[in-house]
C-alpha cells in the first residue's frame, strides 16, 4: 500500500470545501441544489451498521424522501461513499480502490464509530478510522449510529453539497488532499 | 439530385464499410463495419422501393445474424486477433485475386447494355401484398422447402450442442 | 439419520399445485397485496421535521450531571473510564480548592472531562459504572459533524446548565434504576 | 497487506490480482464476487470459475472484517465482553448476548429465577424472529423482489423498539447482565410485544403470499443451493441450515437452558437442504417464536429480574450512594476484583445461525484466559463452494443469501 | 429419542478407558462435560473411534480451537476439539498438548469437513501446524501477516491509533 | 410544404413528450415504488419532489465522464448514443391521435404512417440491443459482458414470441400498418379492442414487452444483486444517464404500442357521439388524452409489477421464451388463421 | 424521399449498371476476404457480404425488370443465410471450444 499512516494528517474539514472564498453564483447553487438531491449513495457495508442503513432505507425512516433511495453498487455511478461498519487492515485496499473508482464530485461520509475511528476494535486487524485511507467529509457517531444519526449525516452531506463551490474539484487545495492519500 | 446523392453516399458508405471489415483487426469491429455496410444496402432497399424486403433485410441481419455474430465474438472472447500471420505474399495474393476478378468482371461487363429504367414502374412491387401474393403462389413450395431446411438448421444446431454437453 | 426429538415436522412443500403452475394468479394475488399497500397510510417519519419519541432509557449522547445546587457531580473517580470497553473517556482530576464548593460536589473533581464521541459506542456501561450519579446518557441523538477533532467532546460540552431549567431531566432513567432494586 | 494493481481494477474493479494461465482464461471466466458486490451483504470474496453462466469452481476468501474478537476478549474484564458479542451476529444480538451471560453464570455458579429464564425466552425469540426476518427478506430481495422485505423491516422497527424500551438500544443492545437484566420491563415493554404478537402474523402471511408460492419464487429457489444430511453433518452445519437439510437439532430441545423445557414448540425441518427448505424452515421458525413468545407471557412467573447475586451484580445506584458495601461491591465489580473460579466452560445456544457456542477457559483473573467463539457461520461457510459447484451465478447468490452468512460472525 | 441404550457421562470415560488405556493421560468432568487429556499421537485414532463406535456415535464436530499456555513449560500449546453425539446427546471435550518447538498435529479433515477452515484458523491464529491438511493458509488476516496473533505475548493493540492518550489508562 | 412543416414540428414535440414522459417516469417509478412500500419517496426536491428528475439530470451532466482505461473508447460511447437513438426513433410510426384538418389539408397525428409500420418497429427494436451488447462489451468488465450476453439473449429470444402474436394481430387486422390496426379498433362500446379478440396474443406480448423492456421479472442484464449494474456497471455521468433514460423511453414506447395494438389506440367508448358534439380539434385533443391515459396505465403496470414479484433465473427465462411463449404464440397464430379461414 | 419524387424518375436518375458494379464491388470485397483472412468469422461475415451484394442486384433487377419474382428469391435467400449462419456458428463455437482457435488453418489438420 506504501501509506504510512502516521504520516497522514487528518483532514481538516472545513477549510477545504471554503477555502478559496469566493461566493457562490447561481448556476453553481442550483447545481449544488440539484446534486444534494440526487445522492445515489455507495453502501460500503460491512457491519452491524449497514443493518441500521436498510433500516434507513426501510420505510420507517427511507432515504428516498431525500432522493437518495437508488442505490448504486457500482462506484462509477456513485456520488456518496458511505462506509459503513468495520473496516479492516484486509480490506482496507478495497475501500480506497472503491474510492478512486468513484466519479467527480464524491463525497465520503463514515458511518459508526468503527468506520470513523475504529470504535472498541483498537485491536491489531483493524483500521483505526477510514480517514487513514480515504479522506472522509462527515463523520456520523455511534455504535451503530441510529437510523436518526444516519440521516442527520446525510443531511450535513447536502449543506456540504449545497455550499461546494464547482471549481473545488480543480483546486490545488484539494489535489493536495488527495495527494496526501497518495491518490491519483 | 436527392436521389443521387444518398444512392452515391449509401453506395460508398457500403464499399468502405466492406473494406475496413475485412481489414479490420479486431473481429467485434469487423461485424459493426459490416453492420454499418448492411445498413446502407437497407437504405438502398428503400430507395428501389422495396421497404418490405428492406425492414427485413434489417430485422433478419441486423437484428438476429449479426447479433449471433457479436454474441459469438463476447461469449467466447474472440476478438483478439489471431496470433499466426499469414505470410505477407499470400496476402498480396488474396488482394490481387479479388481486385483481378473486380476487374475482369468489370470488364466484362462495361458494355454489356442493361437497358434503361422502364417506362411503366410498378410501383406496388416491393410491397408486402405483393411479394406475399407471389411468394405464396408460383414458390409456394419453394417456400415450404426453406422452412423445412430452418427446421433442419434448428436440430442441427441443437445436434451440435447436445454433443458437447455430453463429452464434457 | 434418525429423528432426534418427537418434536418436528416437514415444513416445505415444493410440489406445485397445477394453478400454481400456471405463474399468473401468485402474481396476481401478489399485485393485490401491493396495491392494498399502494393505498395504505405511509409509516415514514420524516426526520428532521418529525422525530419518533425515544425510550426514557435511550442510550445517546451523554451528559454530565450536577446536582441540586448546580454543583458538579464528577468525582473523578475514574471507573467510567475503566468501564469503557471503547477507552473512549479520558480524565485529569484535580483537588477542589477552597472557595470552590459551589463548583463541585466532592474534594476531588474533573479538570477534564474528553469523551472521544467517534469512538464511544453508548453502550451504557460508563452510565452503570458511576458512583457519583454524574454521567448519564440522554435520549437525544449523537450529531454528526465535518471534522474528527470536533468530536472529542470537552467536559464544558457534556456538562449541563448550571441554571436548574436547563438540567437535563434523567428522573427517569433514575427512577427506573431504582426501581429495579426493589 | 495485499497488492492490488490498478489495472487489474480497470479491468475488473473487484478483482484482486488474480491471474491464470492463458489457456484456462480461453476456455473460463473468471468472475470476482465481491468483496463490495451487492450481493455479499457482509463482506466476503468468492473468486468463480465459470464456464459461461456455470459456476465451475469457488474459492472463498474471508476475513475482510476480522476483528480479533477472540484476541479482544481476552484483554476486557468480563462485564465488558457482551459489547464484543452484541457484534458477533448483530442481526441476533440479545441472542449471543445471553448466550455469553449464560456462560459465565455456569461458570461462577449462578442461578437464574424462574422469570429471568422466561424474559430471556422472549427476548430471545425476539431476536430470532429478527434474525429471520433479515434473512428471509434478503433472500426475496435478491431474488428480485424487494418490496417484501420494506413489509417486514417494518416489523423489525417494532423489535427493535421493543429493545429499546427495555435498555435503551437498538440493534447492538448490551440487554443483559450477570445473573438478569439490568432493569425490569415495563408496562411499555409488555405492551409493545402484545401488540407485535398481535399485528405481526398478518404482515408475515402478506410476505409469505407475496413470495412462498408464487412459482417465480419458487423455481428461483428449488434445488438450489442444495446439500444433503450426511455432508452438512460432516460440515458441522446447525441451525435452520441443518434443519433444512432434514436433521432436527436444535440446541434448545436437545439442551435446553434458559428453562426451554418449559415451551411447546416444534421442530420445522427441510427435505433436501435446498435454499426453498432453509426459506420455509425460517418462515416456520418465525411461527414458532411467536409461539413461544406467547407461552412465556401467558407463564410469566413473578419475581426478581435479576438473581440475587451481590457480588457479580451491579448493586441498584441508591446503595451505591448511600451504602458503603454497596458502594465497595461497585468499585469492585467495575474494577473487576471479584473473585471467579477457575475452570473450563462449553455452553451454547440456538442463535440466530445455529449453535452458537462460548468455550471460556479462566484462570481466575478479571479477563478471559480464553474464550472461544463457535460461530457457526464460519463453520457452515466453508461448505459453500460445495454447495454452488454446477450452479449458475444467480443461484450462488440467492444460496449465499439464504446460508444468512453474517460478516461479523464469520470473520469474528 | 432413539431406542439405543441411554449412555452417560460415566459409559463414555469407562468405555475409552476400557479402550485406550493408558494413552488417555487423564480424563474428568467438568461442569458436566468430559475433559479428556489425550496425546497428539493416539487422536486420531481416537477421535476414528469415538465417531465410529456404534454406541457412542461422536459424529459432530462442534469446534475446534487453539489455546496458548505460556506458563506451562513444555505444554505451552493446545488444541481443544469439542465432539457431540447427536443420537446420545451427550458432548466431550478433548485436549491435546504439545510445547512450543513441536507444533505439529495431525488433521482432522479426513474425518471431518468442517474441520478445515476451523484448523486453518487455529494454524493462524497460534501457528500449530496441522499435518496432513490440504490447504493450509492464513484465512481472516492479511496473507503476509508474519506472526500469530493470538500467542499471549502480541499485544491486542494496533498502534497506529491516534486518538488515544495513554497515560490516562491503566492498561 | 406544411405537411412537412407540421411534420417536423410533430417530431419536435414528440421528441420533448418522449423524454418528458421518460424523465417523470423515472420520478413515478420512485413515487410508486414508495407508495407501494409504504413510504413516502423523494419529497425534498420542490413541492413533492416534483423537481427530482431534473435534479437527477443536473447531476449526472455535472458528473465526471470517466471512460475506463482498458475499455474500448469508441465502442464505450457509442453504446448509450445507439441504445438513446433506437429508443426513440420508434414513437415515428405510432399514430397519436385523429387526422385533423389543417389550411384544409388532412394532416395525421402521426410522423409517417408507414404501409409497414409495425415491421419498422420491429426493425428498431431488434436495432436495441445493439447499444447494450456494444456498451457491455466495450466496458471490459466481465459483470457488464455478462449483462451484455445476457440482454441479446434475451431480447432475440423474447422478439421471436412478441412477432408471432404481432402475426396474429395482422393477421386479424390485414394491415400492417399501424394507423390501420388502430383505426380498425374502432367501435361503440370499445369492444372492437383488440384484447377482446386476442386475449393470449395480448398476454404474450406483454411478456415480450417487459422482456424487451428489460423490465421486472426480465431484468436480469441489470440485476443489481447479481451483476452489480449489469451492462452499464461500468459508466457514469450522462452516458449512464441514457442508458437509464431510455430505459423509460423504451417503456413509454412499449406502453404505446400495446396501446395502439390491443386497447384501440386513441379510441375510446361512444367517441363517435362525443366527436359529434365537439369541434374537430378539441376532439384530437381529447383523443390524444385518452391514448395517454392508457399509456400511462400501463406504464404504472410496468412499475407496479416490478415492484411486486422476483425476477426468473437466466435458464428459466430461456425456457418460458422458447419452450411456453413462442409455442404459445404460434398456437395463437394457427388459432387465429383457422377462425380467419373458417369466417370467410 | 419516396414522397418527393416518383420511384420512375428516381429510376431514371440511376442506371441498372449502377447497381450491377457496386453488388460486383461488394462482391469482390467479400471474396477477397474470404481469401485474405485466417479468422473464420471474419470469413463467414466475408460470406455474408457476399450474399447480400447478390440480393442487392436480385432487388434491382426485380424492380428494373417489373418482376416480383426476383424479390422472393431473395426472401429465400434470407432464408438459407439464416439457417447457414446459426448452424455454421454452432459449428464454429464448437470448433473454438475443442481447439482454442479461430484460425482457419487450424483445420486443415484432420485429428487434434
Amino acid at each position: 500500500m506504501g501509506i504510512n499512516p502516521e504520516l497522514i494528517p487528518i483532514k481538516n474539514g472545513p477549510e477545504m470545501y471554503t477555502g478559496e472564498g469566493y461566493g457562490l453564483t447561481q448556476i453553481e447553487k442550483v447545481i449544488g441544489l440539484a446534486r444534494a438531491n440526487s445522492i445515489w449513495p455507495l453502501p460500503f457495508a460491512t457491519s452491524c451498521c449497514g443493518i441500521e442503513f436498510m433500516a434507513t432505507m426501510a420505510a420507517t425512516y427511507d432515504l428516498g424522501r431525500f432522493g437518495a433511495e437508488r442505490l448504486s453498487f457500482s462506484p462509477r455511478q456513485a456520488d456518496l461513499l458511505m462506509v459503513m461498519g468495520t473496516i479492516a487492515k484486509k480490506m482496507g485496499p478495497v475501500l480506497r480502490q472503491v474510492y478512486i473508482q468513484m466519479a467527480e464530485p464524491k463525497w465520503v461520509i463514515a458511518v459508526g464509530a468503527c468506520a470513523s475511528s475504529g470504535g472498541i476494535f483498537d485491536t491489531y486487524s483493524v483500521l483505526q478510522g477510514i480517514d487513514k485511507v480515504i479522506p472522509v467529509d462527515v463523520y456520523v457517531p455511534g455504535c451503530p449510529p441510529p437510523p436518526e444519526a444516519i440521516l442527520d449525516g446525510i443531511l450535513k452531506i447536502q449543506d456540504l453539497i449545497k455550499q461546494e463551490p464547482i471549481r473545488r474539484r480543480e483546486s490545488p487545495q484539494y489535489k493536495e488532499l488527495l495527494a496526501s492519500y497518495d491518490i491519483q | 439530385m436527392i436521389t443521387e446523392i444518398s444512392f452515391y453516399s449509401l453506395s460508398f458508405l457500403a464499399i468502405v464499410s466492406s473494406i475496413l471489415m475485412i481489414f479490420h483487426k479486431n473481429a467485434m469491429y469487423s461485424v459493426l463495419f459490416l453492420l454499418i455496410c448492411f445498413f446502407s444496402v437497407a437504405g438502398l432497399y428503400v430507395m428501389l422501393n422495396a421497404q418490405f424486403l428492406g425492414i427485413v433485410h434489417i430485422i433478419v441481419y441486423a437484428g438476429a445474424i449479426m447479433v449471433l455474430f457479436l454474441y459469438v465474438i463476447m461469449f467466447l472472447n474472440m476478438s483478439s486477433p489471431i496470433t499466426i500471420r499469414k505470410s505477407k505474399l499470400i496476402m498480396l495474393a488474396a488482394i490481387c485475386t479479388g481486385l483481378m476478378f473486380l476487374f475482369v468482371l468489370f470488364a466484362a461487363l462495361w458494355s454489356v447494355p442493361f437497358g434503361h429504367a422502364p417506362q411503366q414502374v410498378d410501383q406496388n412491387i416491393g410491397l408486402a401484398k405483393t411479394l406475399g401474393k407471389v411468394l405464396f403462389n408460383e414458390y409456394l413450395i419453394p417456400f415450404e422447402v426453406t422452412s423445412v431446411l430452418f427446421l433442419s438448421g434448428m436440430i442441427g444446431v441443437v445436434i451440435f450442442n447436445k454433443k458437447e454437453t455430453e463429452n464434457e | 439419520m434418525q429423528p432426534l426429538s418427537s418434536r418436528s415436522k416437514i415444513v416445505s412443500n415444493k410440489t406445485m399445485s397445477w394453478s400454481e403452475r400456471l405463474y399468473i394468479p401468485a402474481i396476481l394475488a401478489g399485485l393485490k397485496v401491493t396495491l392494498h399497500h399502494l393505498f395504505k397510510k405511509k409509516v415514514t417519519v420524516s426526520y428532521p421535521e418529525q422525530t419518533r419519541p425515544h425510550s426514557k432509557f435511550y442510550r445517546g449522547r451523554h451528559v454530565l450531571k450536577r446536582d441540586d445546587q448546580g454543583r458538579e457531580n464528577c468525582t473523578a473517580c475514574g471507573l467510567c473510564a475503566i468501564a469503557c470497553p471503547a477507552e473512549a473517556i479520558t480524565m485529569v482530576a484535580e483537588e477542589r480548592q477552597k472557595g470552590e464548593e459551589t463548583l463541585y460536589r466532592e474534594e476531588k473533581y474533573a479538570a477534564e472531562y474528553n469523551i472521544n464521541m467517534l469512538r464511544c459506542i453508548f453502550c451504557g456501561l460508563c452510565e452503570e459504572a458511576c458512583p457519583k450519579d454524574a454521567i448519564y446518557l440522554t435520549d437525544t441523538i449523537s450529531t454528526s459533524g465535518y471534522n474528527r477533532d470536533t468530536f472529542l467532546y470537552t467536559k464544558d460540552m457534556l456538562l449541563e446548565g448550571a441554571l436548574p431549567e436547563t438540567r437535563i431531566d434523567i428522573q427517569a432513567r433514575r427512577k427506573g434504576q431504582r426501581e429495579g432494586a426493589m | 497487506m495485499i497488492n492490488i494493481s490498478d489495472d487489474n481494477f480497470h479491468n475488473d474493479h473487484r478483482i484482486n490480482g488474480h491471474v491464470e494461465p492463458e489457456e484456462d482464461i480461453r476456455q473460463y471466466n473468471y468472475l470476482n464476487l465481491g468483496p463490495t458486490h451487492p450481493a455479499t451483504h457482509g463482506i466476503f470474496q468468492n473468486i468463480l470459475k465459470m464456464d459461461g453462466e456455470i459456476i465451475v469452481e469457488a474459492e472463498p476468501t474471508i476475513g475482510y472484517i476480522h476483528r480479533a474478537f477472540e484476541k479482544l476478549a481476552e484483554n476486557r474484564p468480563f462485564y465488558q465482553i457482551p459489547t464484543i458479542t452484541d457484534r458477533l451476529n448483530y442481526c441476533s444480538a440479545p441472542i449471543n448476548n445471553i448466550g455469553w451471560h449464560l456462560t459465565i453464570e455456569k461458570l461462577l455458579g449462578v442461578e437464574t429465577p424462574k422469570r429471568v429464564d422466561y424474559l430471556r425466552v422472549i427476548i430471545m425469540e425476539l431476536a430470532r424472529i429478527a434474525d429471520h426476518i433479515i434473512c428471509n427478506s434478503v433472500i426475496a430481495v435478491d431474488t428480485g423482489a424487494l418490496t417484501g422485505f420494506l413489509y417486514v423491516f417494518q416489523w423489525r422497527e417494532k423489535i427493535y423498539d421493543i429493545y429499546e424500551e427495555i435498555c435503551g438500544a437498538r440493534l447492538t443492545t448490551n440487554i443483559g447482565r450477570i445473573g438478569g437484566f439490568e432493569r425490569d420491563f415495563n408496562e411499555t415493554v409488555f405492551a409493545r410485544i402484545e401488540h407485535f404478537l398481535k399485528e405481526f402474523p398478518a404482515a408475515l402471511k402478506e410476505f409469505e403470499s407475496l413470495v412462498m408460492r408464487n412459482r417465480i419464487f419458487m423455481d428461483r429457489t428449488i434445488q438450489v443451493g442444495g446439500i444433503s444430511a450426511e455432508r452438512a453433518l460432516e460440515y458441522s452445519f446447525t441451525g435452520p441450515n441443518l434443519r433444512a437439510a432434514g436433521v432436527d437439532y436444535d440446541v434448545r430441545v436437545m439442551t435446553p437452558y434458559c428453562s426451554y423445557e418449559d415451551f411447546d414448540f416444534t421442530i420445522p425441518l427441510g427435505s433436501s437442504g435446498d435454499t426453498y427448505d432453509r426459506f420455509c424452515v425460517r418462515q416456520e421458525e418465525m411461527w414458532q417464536s411467536l409461539s413461544i413468545i406467547r407461552q412465556a407471557l401467558k407463564n410469566l412467573p413473578e419475581g426478581n429480574f435479576h438473581a440475587d447475586v451481590p457480588e457479580f451484580y451491579l448493586p441498584p445506584k441508591e446503595n451505591v450512594y448511600n451504602s458503603m458495601e454497596g458502594l465497595i461491591w461497585h468499585f469492585k465489580i467495575v474494577m473487576g476484583e471479584i473473585n471467579v473460579p477457575k475452570g473450563q466452560v462449553y455452553q451454547c445456544v440456538e442463535g440466530g445461525n445455529g449453535e452458537l457456542g462460548f468455550y471460556l477457559i479462566s484462570d481466575g483473573g478479571r479477563q478471559p484466559f480464553r474464550l472461544h467463539f463457535r460461530r457457526p457461520c464460519f463453520i457452515y461457510y466453508q461448505a459453500y463452494p460445495e454447495m454452488i459447484q454446477g450452479s449458475m451465478l444467480s443461484d450462488a447468490i440467492l444460496t449465499m443469501s439464504s446460508m444468512n452468512v453474517i460478516a461479523g460472525e464469520l470473520d469474528a | 429419542m432413539s431406542k439405543v441404550e441411554k449412555t452417560d457421562n460415566q459409559f463414555v470415560r469407562e468405555s475409552i478407558q476400557n479402550q485406550f488405556g493408558p494413552a488417555v493421560k487423564s480424563i474428568e468432568e467438568s461442569y458436566g462435560m468430559l475433559d479428556i487429556v489425550i496425546s497428539k499421537d493416539t487422536l486420531i485414532p481416537v477421535i476414528t473411534w469415538l465417531k465410529k463406535t456404534e454406541t457412542l456415535r461422536f459424529q459432530f464436530l462442534t469446534s475446534l480451537c487453539g489455546v496458548h499456555y505460556p506458563e506451562q513449560k513444555e505444554f505451552e500449546f493446545s488444541v481443544v476439539y469439542h465432539l457431540h453425539s447427536l443420537t446420545q446427546n451427550i458432548r466431550i471435550r478433548i485436549h491435546i498438548f504439545m510445547p512450543e518447538s513441536d507444533l505439529k498435529v495431525p488433521t482432522l479433515t479426513t474425518l471431518f469437513a468442517g474441520a478445515n477452515w476451523m484448523e486453518r484458523e487455529t494454524f493462524e491464529f497460534y501457528g500449530i501446524q496441522f499435518t496432513g491438511h490440504p490447504d493450509l493458509r492464513t484465512i481472516l488476516n492479511v496473507e503476509d501477516m508474519n506472526y500469530h496473533p493470538l500467542r499471549k505475548q502480541y499485544p491486542l493493540v494496533d498502534n497506529t491509533r491516534t486518538d488515544k492518550d495513554d497515560k490516562y489508562f491503566g492498561r | 410544404m406544411t405537411i412537412l412543416v407540421f411534420k417536423i414540428l410533430l417530431v419536435l414535440v414528440l421528441f420533448l413528450i418522449s423524454l418528458g414522459v421518460a424523465a417523470y417516469s423515472t420520478y413515478s417509478e420512485r413515487k410508486v415504488a414508495a407508495f407501494i412500500q409504504d413510504r413516502l419517496g423523494p419529497n425534498r426536491a420542490g413541492p413533492f419532489g416534483i423537481l427530482q428528475p431534473i435534479a437527477d439530470g443536473i447531476k449526472m451532466i455535472m458528473k465526471e465522464e470517466i471512460i475506463p482505461l482498458t475499455s474500448n473508447k469508441i465502442l464505450f460511447v457509442a453504446g448509450p448514443a445507439i441504445t438513446m437513438i433506437t429508443a426513440l426513433m420508434t414513437s415515428a410510426v405510432i399514430p397519436w391521435g385523429p387526422s385533423v384538418t389543417i389550411d384544409g389539408m388532412k394532416v395525421p397525428l402521426q410522423v409517417a404512417d408507414i404501409n409497414i409500420g409495425i415491421l419498422y418497429v420491429m426493425g428498431v427494436v431488434s436495432l436495441g440491443v445493439y447499444g447494450i451488447m456494444i456498451g457491455g462489451w466495450a466496458s471490459n468488465n466481465k459483470y457488464a459482458l455478462l449483462g451484455a450476453v445476457r440482454a441479446s439473449t434475451q431480447m432475440i429470444s423474447y422478439e421471436l414470441a412478441m412477432g408471432m402474436s404481432i402475426i396474429a394481430i395482422i393477421m386479424t387486422t390485414g394491415s400492417l400498418s399501424i394507423g390501420d390496426m388502430v383505426t380498425g379498433q374502432h367501435g361503440t362500446w370499445g369492444m372492437g379492442w383488440n384484447i377482446f379478440v386476442q386475449p393470449l396474443g395480448f398476454l404474450i406480448f406483454l411478456i415480450c414487452a417487459f422482456a424487451e423492456c428489460n423490465r421486472t421479472p426480465f431484468d436480469l442484464p441489470e440485476s443489481e444483486t447479481e451483476l452489480v449494474g449489469g451492462y452499464h456497471t461500468e459508466y457514469s455521468s450522462m452516458k449512464l444517464g441514457f442508458y437509464l433514460f431510455a430505459e423509460y423511453v423504451n417503456m413509454f414506447i412499449s406502453s404505446a404500442i400495446i396501446t395502439c395494438l390491443y386497447f384501440g389506440g386513441y379510441h375510446f367508448p361512444f367517441m363517435d357521439k362525443v366527436s359529434a358534439i365537439m369541434g374537430e380539434v378539441p376532439f384530437a385533443i381529447l383523443c390524444v388524452m385518452v391514448f395517454f391515459l392508457k399509456i400511462l396505465f400501463f406504464i404504472f403496470f410496468f412499475m407496479w409489477v416490478r415492484w411486486t414479484i422476483p425476477r426468473f433465473r437466466f435458464d428459466q427465462l430461456m425456457n418460458l421464451g422458447w419452450k411456453v411463449l413462442l409455442p404459445l404464440s404460434v398456437l395463437n397464430m394457427l388459432a387465429t388463421g383457422t377462425i380467419i379461414v373458417l369466417n370467410s | 424521399m419516396n414522397e418527393l419524387l416518383e420511384l420512375k424518375d428516381q429510376l431514371r436518375l440511376i442506371p441498372l449498371s449502377h447497381y450491377v458494379f457496386l453488388c460486383l464491388a461488394l462482391f469482390s470485397i467479400g471474396m477477397t476476404g474470404v481469401l485474405l483472412r485466417r479468422n473464420m468469422i471474419i470469413v463467414f461475415l466475408s460470406i455474408e457480404l457476399m450474399l447480400n451484394s447478390v440480393n442487392l442486384l436480385a432487388v434491382a433487377f426485380s424492380v428494373y425488370h417489373n418482376d416480383p419474382g426476383a424479390q422472393a428469391f431473395v426472401f429465400f435467400n434470407m432464408v438459407v443465410a439464416a439457417a447457414e449462419v446459426a448452424v455454421g456458428l454452432a459449428m464454429l463455437v464448437m470448433i473454438y471450444r475443442n481447439i482454442k482457435t479461430i484460425d482457419i488453418n487450424a483445420l486443415n489438420r484432420l485429428k487434434w
